[in-house]
């Protein structure tokens, strides 16, 4: 048995299948508006937005071990930030939104040097009186309508492209877009040297330092580029709602509290969770919304019962039944044929 | 033969994935001193903590006076006359000399043992009653432990590591103590590194090696090449 | 030429020194003014009752908690105030005494974590590492396990994988004998030997005397956080002082 | 088949605002009445369907309720009314979405700037019909004129979309207020639904208010209005806009609710005919009370001229499969409504239409209250029933 | 005088909200448990309260007598039937469930209540008042600072010389050891959840008659009362106390500065205090 006919492989048969299987369902969701209707694609294009806004919840809460209510700070910094730039700054929206990240991700290191201070629960408390902060604080700010909040104007609105049907087509794919990008990253990511020490981080923090990880260092990493992209998403999502106001730009429900949900049904701690949550999500969503608030009472329901019963979500239990990973993250080593104990 | 007050049978236990204990068979007689040894990480801790009902059992692996305690919740064995000294001491550092002592009696079991008794024996422990439990010496820490574990008037005392991080003067006076404590009939466990001091204080030692019996015998009968044996498990 | 910065006393370069270290939580006195120093490519051994404060001097090594009191050099270099992640990229790695695995990774992530962060290895020659690591401490048949399904052995193992897989200068071992069967024992043993022949100094913790004597070149005694002997191994276990304080034999043995 | 023009109705059912939408259900039955037998258009029969959903009193509910009604249940026109909060955000969706809409409720203010608009550029697909803020500071300086109480009033302003603008320092009071000789105390804007004003009561005290007006929500005003008590201030006129409008809010606030003072839109006095069944405003008013068993209430008047309106373009329009011939009709508008004339060719703005504005006081009348009309100088046609007092 | 006003009225408003939070900080000492619902069993009080008020036609005051003891058993029923079964070392699962508990209570109250703002009547206790020394006072607020420092010399009391509290602290201290005493944690924890809620019940019903309520505004209160537990110091009964009062005193200070900055200013105090004293101001000393 010789060392040299191991090998190391980082791939599976499913997660190739799945790569290609997810290729043609991007492609067949690109072409969407020239086969879906306009109430489909805007709710196609708002679960792209939750999808995205899922992942990187359980980027920082299902790896990082950041668990915070609090994301629904930089939905409204980067909604802000849109509406600001376009409308003072004159920028195309498509700028803004770009700009809008960059602004997230410089207010979110002093933010990130405040909370990281405060532990577990009661982290996530101080993310929310952040938010709170953001939201009483733009609340201030009367060249954006105080409290009243403001509309885009028009004007903003057409140059995204003068008809209806072009503006609608472009910010289904941006959400698309952004999506993929967020998925595509958080995959990346978790895949990298800076990924492998996150997982570590979150299985033992001793060990992970005693191995040379600064553990300050990659959470806040994990934190800013959060922040970053969750304010990208939130200055597409107001890019759609076309009127911004404190209230809904910081609304704890909207941009954090299902997006828990979502990442907890479908598996906290898993690319594959946030998916499959977002879908059922959606399903329910779609199935109950007309039920009003009995709809949120159901969704808080099934959000507890799935954390007693299955802690590890749908696809949690998908994983441990078939053992499946369509996003392998991990290392296999292969023992030469003749080597069985492998 | 006497019904055994203990009698522990294919006992497994885990932590999770990690087996600790693989179906350990141990008995103990009623008035019996009873040593366990072993080396560090074979399982003696655990095997406390299951007896205990702290880690989950299967069912019919623990017989406490003939009934089945397997599978009770660690406050229900303490109130059926089950009590330890854990390991390290473990006092509520938020609670005086006095209220860990009261604590013990929670389970109000009537006997022997109460405040005034536990002074007797400690007297130390009556000018300390009102400080923090934390501000004592370990070897007085260790006697609040004792009595704490003595107010439950137990039919059963288990000692986890005795004499652990005591001055060899302070675990003399332990030591000394111990035949009062349990000379009204009171069955005892010992775990105990300092293999000679275990053999002298009971009756029957077992040795644990990585979470099964490596040897069960008479103290005074084993021999050192036995235990040297069983501890590091030469072949 | 420079001179040494910490010229021990056979005139070798100290890779380690300890200066007055003290550290206590409360009432307990962890470490009381604790000097020594390890040569380049030496092996120390480490022994002394349960609860002297000998993993805690560990932990004041490696930088998991910082001293109250005085300075820790290494490799030249102060690194009192340094995050004990980068005394880990500095060449200092260590096995816990209660093994600390990454249980829901595998063997073979477990190893390479430390090749990618604490040793700054990457992508193939990391993994090709680890895989040498493995067969060298017996693991590689449990690569694809998950680290928290090991026994106790296998966690010890891996313990030592980890850490070698760190390619430290200097390997800190906490009690990786205890519960081994001879024949184990005497593999662990071997394995050490080598490591410290290839140049890596090595300090370790055992309460397995008899192992520790067959690869340390020094031994000293902790008690109550103090140093209380240093100096030839086989003249130190015959030490009544050490019989007394350590093996709590008294003269009867 | 007859076809049916669709009608979108976004409303706050629940939450703070629901008082204005409580007589919703009531005016939605006669509606449907009177469209019961459709609606004449070119000579063509069309069916009516009005689809009514609940903002919560939540802006970010209202636009997407307002969303789902455009793209999912595809309606030609979409209403909405009660408050900046509800009428803004629909009003935007529908300009995005390019479907004529129709709004009330609202001064024409926050709704107009709230949304930036642009004098002389104005919206596509939005109209509003309603009053202004010059409206309703020349109602209340009219009743305080009369009445000789000392000029210095304090002012409780939230930051909120009628908040703002009433407290603006152009648009709103301050100016108007100035101009008129009187010392307005205005500390700054609070956050709705605030658990102390001590502050604001320091400062009334400190300055001396014998008035007290502003625009508040019934919770806010409230929690003010019993503070004021317990820290021993007293104004003599206290005139609140939007808080003081239903006489459910007053009756709760018991003895402390006698004399309190408000803007009146609508009453059952105001001498104005429905254009959909000939009804006075005193028969809507007391067909209310009848079915509900519940005092008459301001917004009746409005949601149902709402539907006047949208009935009228409905016979009006070239084509009503087309938005742009809809939203023609409604520019066309000439009616006159339950609560007085609909013609945005009078408008002060672009999209907006005025109707008339008077004030009122809240009156103990044997066991129940009154709104008795106090002043109204700016639309004399509206009678006066009653003199302005002052609060014990 | 201004100044000196505001000052006292913020201390008053300070006991509504140390009464918000010597729950949270109660559960927290016991059991490390953070309860996201609690806002959101403020209100339930609250709503619970209005409910005893207008059936029964109890003063708000004399409704305590049912609402206190009905929250409390919901609290010990709440803990013993879900609670229980998340504690554990990780964080997330205490943390999500309250979360979803939070959202079941808040649309549970929606349907039950609507969403249109309640109040309760108190008759003349809400604008009686007193004059002191240049100030007015309202009686109903002083009364509330006073109860709160009555619970929470209770909540001491019980905590220092009573076997529960003996119990409580035991069981804090180390879960093991407690339940090798006898003491069933379960029931233990549900105790404490009973008492907080209990303490729940008074705070709630005190809002509902300074204010209006309706289902949507725990999540503020619940961060009120994060804020003045974290600023007093972990565990610490009276540093919550001093917490409650400091928030209060921001706000009303912030609030006469510009009265957009009322809310504002207590969270921007919260952020400064966690800035320069992670640990809170009084921290009890760690074990
Ligand atoms: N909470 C735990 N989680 C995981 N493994 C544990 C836990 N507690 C103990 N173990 C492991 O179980 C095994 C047996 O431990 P135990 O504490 O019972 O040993 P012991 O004989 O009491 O040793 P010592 O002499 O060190 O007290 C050890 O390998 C230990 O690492
Ligand atoms: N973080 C800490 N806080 C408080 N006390 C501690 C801490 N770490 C260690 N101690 C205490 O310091 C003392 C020394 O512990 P340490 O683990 O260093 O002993 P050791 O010499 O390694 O013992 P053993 O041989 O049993 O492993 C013990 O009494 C322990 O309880
Ligand atoms: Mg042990
Ligand atoms: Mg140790």
């Amino acid at each position: 048995m010789s060392l040299q006919n191991y090998s190391v492989t980082r791939s599976s048969k499913a997660a190739r299948v799945a790569a290609v299987l997810g290729a043609l369902c991007v492609i067949l969701l690109i072409s969407a508006p020239w086969w879906a209707g306009r109430a489909e694609m805007r709710l196609l294009g708002e679960l792209f937005l939750y999808l995205a806004l899922a992942s990187l919840w359980n980027l920082m809460a299902g790896y990082a071990g950041l668990v915070s209510v609090g994301q629904q700070a930089f939905v409204g910094f980067g909604g802000y930030m849109l509406f600001a730039l376009t409308m003072f700054g004159g920028l195309h929206p498509f700028a803004a939104i770009a700009l809008a990240g960059v602004l997230g991700a410089l207010v979110s290191v002093p933010v990130a040097v405040l909370i990281f201070r405060l532990r577990g629960a009661y982290f996530a408390i101080g993310t929310w009186v952040i938010a709170e902060v953001f939201r009483l604080g733009f609340a201030q700010v009367s060249a954006l309508g105080g409290g009243s909040g403001s509309s885009l104007p028009m004007a903003i609105v057409k140059s995204l492209a003068s008809k209806r049907d072009m503006r609608e087509a472009l910010s289904y794919w941006l959400a698309l877009g952004a999506a993929v990008l967020v998925v595509t990253c958080v995959y990346l990511f978790l895949r990298s040297r800076q990924g492998l020490a996150l997982t570590a981080i979150r299985d033992n923090e001793l060990a992970a330092k005693s191995l040379g990880i600064d553990i300050w260092r990659t959470k806040f990493t994990v934190y800013v580029v959060t922040s970053a992209l969750t304010a990208m998403i939130g200055a597409l999502i107001f890019l759609q709602k076309l009127r911004i106001s404190p209230d809904a730009a910081f609304s704890v429900n909207d941009w954090t509290a299902f997006v828990i949900f979502i990442v907890v049904i479908g598996g906290i701690g898993t690319i594959e969770g946030p998916i499959i949550g977002t879908l059922v999500f959606f399903a329910l969503r779609e199935t109950l919304a007309d039920l009003g608030t009995i709809y949120l009472i159901v969704l808080g329901i099934v959000a507890i019962v799935v954390m007693l019963k299955a802690p590890k979500g749908i696809w949690g239990l998908i994983r441990t039944r078939f053992d499946l990973q369509l996003f392998p993250l991990g290392y296999r080593v292969i023992a030469p044929k003749d080597d069985k104990e492998a | 033969m006497p019904e055994p007050i203990l009698n522990i049978q294919g006992l497994k236990a885990f932590y999770g994935d990690f087996q600790a204990l693989y179906g350990v068979d141990m008995y103990i007689e009623p008035g019996e001193v009873l040593a366990i040894i072993g080396a560090n990480g074979a399982g003696k801790t655990t095997l406390m903590r299951s007896v205990t009902g702290l880690l989950s059992n299967g069912p019919g692996q623990i017989h406490f006076q003939g009934n089945d305690i397997s599978q009770l919740r660690a406050d229900e064995v303490a109130m059926q006359g089950l009590a330890m000294v854990p390991e390290g001491r473990q006092l509520f550092p938020s609670l005086t000399v006095k209220e860990n002592l009261m604590i013990g009696a929670q389970v109000g079991r009537q006997g022997p043992w109460n405040l005034d008794a536990v002074y007797r024996l400690f007297p130390i422990l009556e000018e300390r009653k009102d400080q923090a439990s934390t501000s004592l010496s370990g070897g007085q820490q260790q006697m609040v432990a004792i009595g704490r574990a003595l107010m439950a008037n137990p039919d059963l005392i288990m000692f986890d590591e005795i004499s652990l991080g005591l001055a060899p003067i302070v675990i003399k006076d332990i030591y000394a103590a111990l035949p009062g404590i349990i000379n009204g009939g009171m069955s005892a466990i010992i775990v105990e590194q300092d293999i000679a001091q275990a053999l002298k204080v009971s009756s029957r030692v077992y040795c644990l090696q990585e979470g099964r019996v490596s040897l069960e015998g008479a103290s005074d009968k084993v021999s050192r090449e036995e235990i040297s044996r069983a501890y590091f498990g030469i072949e | 030429m420079v001179p040494p910065l910490f010229p021990s006393e056979d005139g070798m370069t100290a890779i380690l020194r300890l200066d007055h270290l003290s550290k206590s939580f409360g009432a307990v006195t962890v470490a009381d003014a604790l000097s020594y120093e390890v040569a380049q490519g030496e092996a120390l051994g480490v022994i002394g009752p349960n609860g002297a404060g000998k993993t805690s001097m560990f932990n004041l090594i490696t930088g998991t908690f910082g001293p109250d009191n005085g300075r820790v050099f290494f490799d030249g270099k102060d690194i009192t105030n340094m995050s004990a992640a980068k005394r880990s990229h500095a060449g200092i790695a260590r096995s816990f005494q209660v093994p600390q695995p990454f249980s829901g990774m595998t063997v073979f992530e477990n190893a390479m974590i430390a090749a990618t962060q604490s040793a700054g290895l990457h992508g193939h020659e990391a993994e090709r590492f680890c895989l040498e690591v493995l067969e060298q401490t017996e693991l590689l048949p449990k690569a694809n396990v998950l680290a928290g399904s090991l026994t106790l052995l296998e966690r010890k193992r891996l313990e030592m994988t980890r850490a070698l897989c760190a390619k430290p200068k200097l390997l800190l071992l906490d009690e990786i004998a205890g519960g081994l069967t001879e024949a184990e024992c005497k593999f662990l043993v071997q394995t050490i030997k080598d490591i410290h022949a290839s140049g890596v100094a090595i300090i370790w913790i055992e309460h397995v005397v008899h192992a520790l004597m067959a690869v340390v070149d020094r031994l000293i005694v902790i008690d109550f956080g103090k140093k209380i002997a240093e100096g030839e191994p086989q003249k130190i276990m015959e030490s009544p002082e050490v019989k007394e304080i350590y093996l709590g034999i008294e003269a009867d043995a | 088949a007859t076809p049916t023009l669709r009608v979108g109705h976004v409303s706050p059912r629940t939450g703070p605002l629901a008082g204005f939408a409580e007589a919703d259900d009531f005016v939605l039955a006669g509606i449907e009445k009177a469209f019961a037998g459709g609606i004449e258009n070119n000579g063509k029969s069309w069916n009516i369907e009005i689809i009514s959903k609940d903002s919560q009193s939540n802006p970010n509910r209202a636009a997407e309720v307002a969303a789902d009604l455009i793209l999912g249940d595809e309606v030609d026109i979409i209403v909405a009314a009660s408050t900046p909060d509800t009428v803004n955000p629909v009003s935007d969706q529908a300009e995005v979405n390019e479907v004529p809409c129709i709004t009330t409720d609202c001064p024409w203010q926050p709704y107009f700037f709230g949304r930036n608009g642009v004098p002389g550029e104005g919206f596509a697909s939005t109209y509003h019909f309603f009053w202004g803020l010059e409206d309703v500071i020349g109602a209340f300086l009219d009743m305080w004129g009369k009445s000789g109480v000392a000029k210095t009033v304090g002012g409780l302003f939230p930051n909120d979309a009628d908040g703002n603008a009433w407290g603006h320092p152009e648009l709103g009071l301050p100016k108007p207020l100035a101009a008129e000789g009187y010392n307005l105390i205005d500390p700054g804007r609070y956050q709705p639904l605030s658990d102390d004003f001590s502050n604001y009561i320091a400062a009334f005290k400190d300055a001396g208010c014998e008035i007290v007006t502003g625009n508040m929500i019934p919770p806010d005003f409230a929690t003010f209005w019993s503070q004021a008590a317990q820290q021993g201030f007293n104004p003599k006129v206290v005139t609140i806009g939007k808080a003081l409008l239903f006489p459910s809010v007053i009756e709760s606030l018991g003895e402390r609710g006698d004399g309190l003072s408000s803007e009146v839109w609508w009453s059952p006095n105001h001498p104005f005919a429905s254009s959909l069944d000939g009804s006075s405003a005193k028969d809507l008013a007391e067909g209310y009370t009848a079915a509900s068993n519940r005092p008459w209430t301001q917004p009746i008047g409005f949601k149902h001229a709402l539907f006047e309106v949208v009935a009228d373009v409905a016979r009006r329009a070239d084509d009503l499969e087309d938005p742009e011939a809809i939203v023609a009709a409604i520019q066309g508008t000439n009616l006159d409504t339950i609560v007085g004339n609909v013609n945005w060719a009078n408008g002060p703005i672009n999209n907006v239409t005025k109707t008339p504005l008077v004030a009122g006081q809240w009156q103990k009348d044997g066991d129940a209250f009154d709104l008795k009309i106090v002043a109204n100088s700016a639309a004399s046609d509206i009678p006066l029933t009653g003199d302005l007092k002052f609060l014990a | 005088m201004d100044w000196v006003n505001a000052i006292v009225q913020g201390t008053l408003l300070g006991g509504l909200y140390a009464l918000f939070a010597a729950g949270l900080s109660l559960i927290f000492g016991v059991m490390r448990l953070v309860n996201i619902a609690h806002g959101d069993l403020i209100v339930m009080a609250a709503y619970l309260g209005l409910t005893v008020t207008a059936t029964v036609g109890l003063h708000p005051l004399a409704a305590l007598a049912i609402v206190v003891p009905a929250m409390a058993l919901i609290g010990y029923v709440l803990q013993r039937g879900l609670l229980n079964q998340t504690l554990g070392e990780d964080l997330l699962p205490p943390l999500l469930v309250t979360f979803g508990l939070s959202v079941i209570l808040q649309n549970g109250l929606l349907e039950v209540y609507t969403a249109d703002p309640q109040k309760m009547d108190a008759g003349a206790l809400e604008t009686a008042s007193i004059a002191m020394g240049g100030l007015t006072l309202g009686v109903l607020p002083v009364l509330t600072f006073a109860i709160a420092v009555a619970v929470i010399w209770a909540l001491q009391w019980t905590f220092y010389h009573t076997a529960v509290g003996r119990a409580f602290r035991a069981v804090s201290d180390n879960q093991d050891i407690a339940q090798l005493m006898g003491l069933n944690r379960r029931h233990v924890f549900g105790l404490a959840m009973a008492l907080a809620l209990g303490v729940t019940a008074i705070a709630g019903i005190l809002l509902g008659i300074r204010t209006s309520f309706d289902p949507s505004i725990g999540g503020g209160r619940l961060i009120f009362g994060f804020e003045a537990v974290i600023i007093g110091g972990l565990g610490n009964l009276w540093g919550t106390l001093a917490g409650g009062v400091i928030l209060g005193i921001a706000q009303t200070v912030g609030a006469k500065i510009d009265p957009g900055f009322q809310i504002l200013a207590g969270h921007l105090a919260f952020l400064i205090i966690l800035a320069i004293r992670p640990n809170g101001l009084f921290p009890r000393i760690a074990a």
